[in-house]
């Protein structure tokens, strides 16, 4: 299952927007209970696409909440395909699609 | 994907800062160590716009709680009317307050919502580049310590 | 019920400070008479403070590493806590009543 | 809703003039009656949004939230938890349908056995009960598989069953009320003295919940978590911070809280899962 959930509905000529992508977005400030810190573990790149272009693209500090959330809005229309990815710190990326509603 | 390639081959992060000046306008804002490992909010914004004067803007609607419910997780929210490439927040007293930027090509609404840490008071600020100026819009945001944090 | 507390806390202070002459022997007898009173307590009230937890804790790690004088400060620690802790479930065993709304 | 605090509190007034000693339906219409005194800005169904029924600036903060709120990520897990399949080629859907939207029959008085069953122990004991391992009970799978259970419950009424023919009821009963009233380790609260006495105080920077509307909205996603969990584990988590020891989850001592707590709720509708501070 993806970590990226999506919601995208269309209002007049908008699509709105939202979605959850589940990563514990270390700080690198936490630390174990041994005392040991805990890598800064984060996303650094999210991008929106549809109908082959980027719609929304943003980069993220490690101080955007844990299980990142995102809502913008673009113009489309029902039907319509938007692909968001992500990348993290660590190299490692998920992407998932969805259909506008 | 295009410009995570250009990112790869480009390599190091002084190599992805040179990608940027030599597509300013074309390259979609990618995470980048020099703006957002700074505690410097100038030195940030000189970074990602290549400039740092910033004008308070009536037209930047910035929506964040006067006191935080819980600092780990404060929505925010920013709206303008001006014609945006890109919006950036800012909170003050992070220890780098560069919190996120995203871009905003033609067509897309000049709106970003999301949720950000903040380890304090300070003030959150939304900062939208708009025909090559800097128009901005902030508020205090109080984060208290718990009570009853079972 | 408050006053009764207060003194449990103010003789946890007191023990803090005074316990000459600790010994091997005498810590783990103060230790053992502390764990007794704990369980009589949790048998009598159902109940206990997380505090006489960690004193009782403290007292039996003070008394493993030869800090007899510690070990005792803070099983006469627990023991007022677990006999505050009595009072508290002594005085509730009616008090609670009060509260509803009638 | 109405109904029940219309004839509750006729049965309340005839019951004062009789002067007969207060049972449930009596305590409830007080209780109920209670929290609408105190907070009258607050339309009495909205007590089951918990302490956002009384803090308009928090309130907005919680919709934001709720316009995504992380408990989906919960509520996903559960359903395929709720469908995969037992080592018996068997589900929990056996046991609660294939949606299990059976919020509203817990937490109820099993007379077989002679104890409250809580939604989180029928979902355990269905496990156990074709040979798996019962999940742990305050965070994880459990939280999640009733995340799933929950949201496809939600608007059921509450409307817990204290039956009449069975004293040991009215015993678990009391029992959840005296633990809710009395004061308990070092800081000396009861959850009545900062739920109900003190509901919407300050302690330093937050603000106590009515528990009018306590149980309706488990498991919850708590910011300070940072995951879901259950009511025990936030009973658990509050008897930590008054410094008494807590009870063992699912034991009877929460059992019989949660028996009450739920009682007193009674004509509210069950709407978790949901996020809190």
């Amino acid at each position: 299952m993806s970590s990226i959930r999506i919601k995208a509905k269309e209002r007049k000529g908008s699509v709105d927007v939202k979605t959850l992508m589940k990563h514990n977005m270390e700080t690198g400030l936490r630390k174990n209970k041994d005392g040991s810190k805990i890598p800064e573990h984060w996303i650094t790149d999210v991008t929106a696409e549809s109908g082959g272009k980027t719609v929304f693209a943003a980069a993220f500090n490690t101080s955007i909440s844990k299980d990142p959330y995102l809502a913008f809005a673009f113009a489309g229309k029902k039907g319509d395909t938007l692909k968001i990815s992500w990348k993290d710190n660590t190299g490692k990326t998920d992407s998932a699609e969805t259909v506008v509603k | 994907m295009d410009r995570r390639s250009i990112l790869k081959a480009a390599g190091t992060i002084s190599a992805a800062a040179a990608a940027l000046a030599a597509f300013p306008r074309a390259v979609f804002a990618a995470y980048s160590e020099k703006a957002f490992k700074n505690p410097k909010v100038e030195d940030s914004l000189n970074e990602l716009f290549g400039g740092n004067a910033t004008t308070p803007s009536g037209d930047v609607k910035l929506k964040a709680p006067d006191i935080a419910e819980n600092g780990a997780v404060v929505p925010i929210e920013v709206s303008t009317s001006l014609k945006a490439d890109k919006i950036a927040f800012m909170v003050k007293e992070n220890p780098n307050p560069l919190a996120i930027v995203a871009d905003i090509p033609a067509g897309t609404e000049a709106m970003v919502k999301t949720r950000v840490r903040m380890g304090k008071t300070t003030q959150v600020t939304a900062v939208v580049s708009s025909n090559g100026k800097l128009y901005t819009a902030s508020k205090e945001v109080k984060v208290t310590i718990g009570g009853c944090g079972g | 019920m408050f006053k009764g507390l207060t003194v449990g806390l103010v003789a946890v202070a007191m023990s803090m400070g005074a316990s000459a002459g600790a010994s091997n022997v005498s810590s783990s007898k103060l230790i053992k008479e502390a764990t007794a009173a704990y369980k009589q307590v949790s048998k009598d009230t159902g109940y206990q403070w997380t505090v006489s937890v960690k004193a009782l804790k403290a007292a039996q790690a003070a008394f493993d590493k030869g800090k007899y004088t510690d070990a005792e400060a803070h099983a006469r620690a627990a023991m007022d806590l677990i006999e505050a802790t009595r009072l508290q479930a002594k005085i509730e065993a009616d008090t609670w009543k009060m509260r509803v709304p009638k | 809703m109405k109904t029940i605090i219309r004839s509750t509190l006729g049965t309340l007034g005839l019951g004062l003039a009789l002067g007969v000693s207060a049972g449930p339906v009596e305590d409830q219409a007080a209780f109920q009656k209670y929290y609408e005194n105190k907070f009258p800005n607050t339309p009495v169904m909205d007590f089951q949004n918990g302490v956002y029924s009384i803090l308009p600036e928090a309130r907005q903060q919680w919709e934001a939230i709720e316009e995504f709120p992380p408990y989906e990520i919960a509520i996903e897990n559960g359903e395929k938890l709720y469908h995969s399949k037992f080592a018996n080629g068997k589900s929990l859907a056996d046991c609660f349908g294939p949606e299990g939207a059976v919020r509203g029959q817990y937490p109820f008085w099993d007379k077989d056995r002679g104890m409250v069953i809580t939604m989180e122990r029928a979902v355990n004991e269905c496990r156990e009960a074709n040979g798996e391992k019962p999940y742990g009970w305050k965070k994880g799978k459990i939280a999640d598989v009733t995340a799933y259970m929950s949201f496809n419950s939600r608007g059921q009424e509450i409307k817990v069953d204290i039956p009449s023919d069975d004293p040991r009821a009215l015993a678990a009963y009391e029992e959840g009320k005296e633990q809710f009233y009395t004061k308990r380790g070092q800081l000396n609260f009861a959850c009545a003295d900062c739920h109900m006495l003190t509901a919407g105080n300050l302690y330093r920077a937050d603000t106590t919940s009515p528990a009018f509307g306590h149980a309706t909205s488990w498991p919850v996603f708590r910011s300070k978590w940072q995951s879901m969990g259950t009511l025990h584990r936030r009973f658990a988590g509050c008897h930590n911070n008054i410094r008494a020891n807590p009870y063992k989850a699912q034991g009877t001592e929460y059992s019989n809280l949660e028996y009450f707590v739920t009682y007193m709720s009674n004509g509210l509708e069950f709407n978790g899962p949901a996020a809190r501070k």
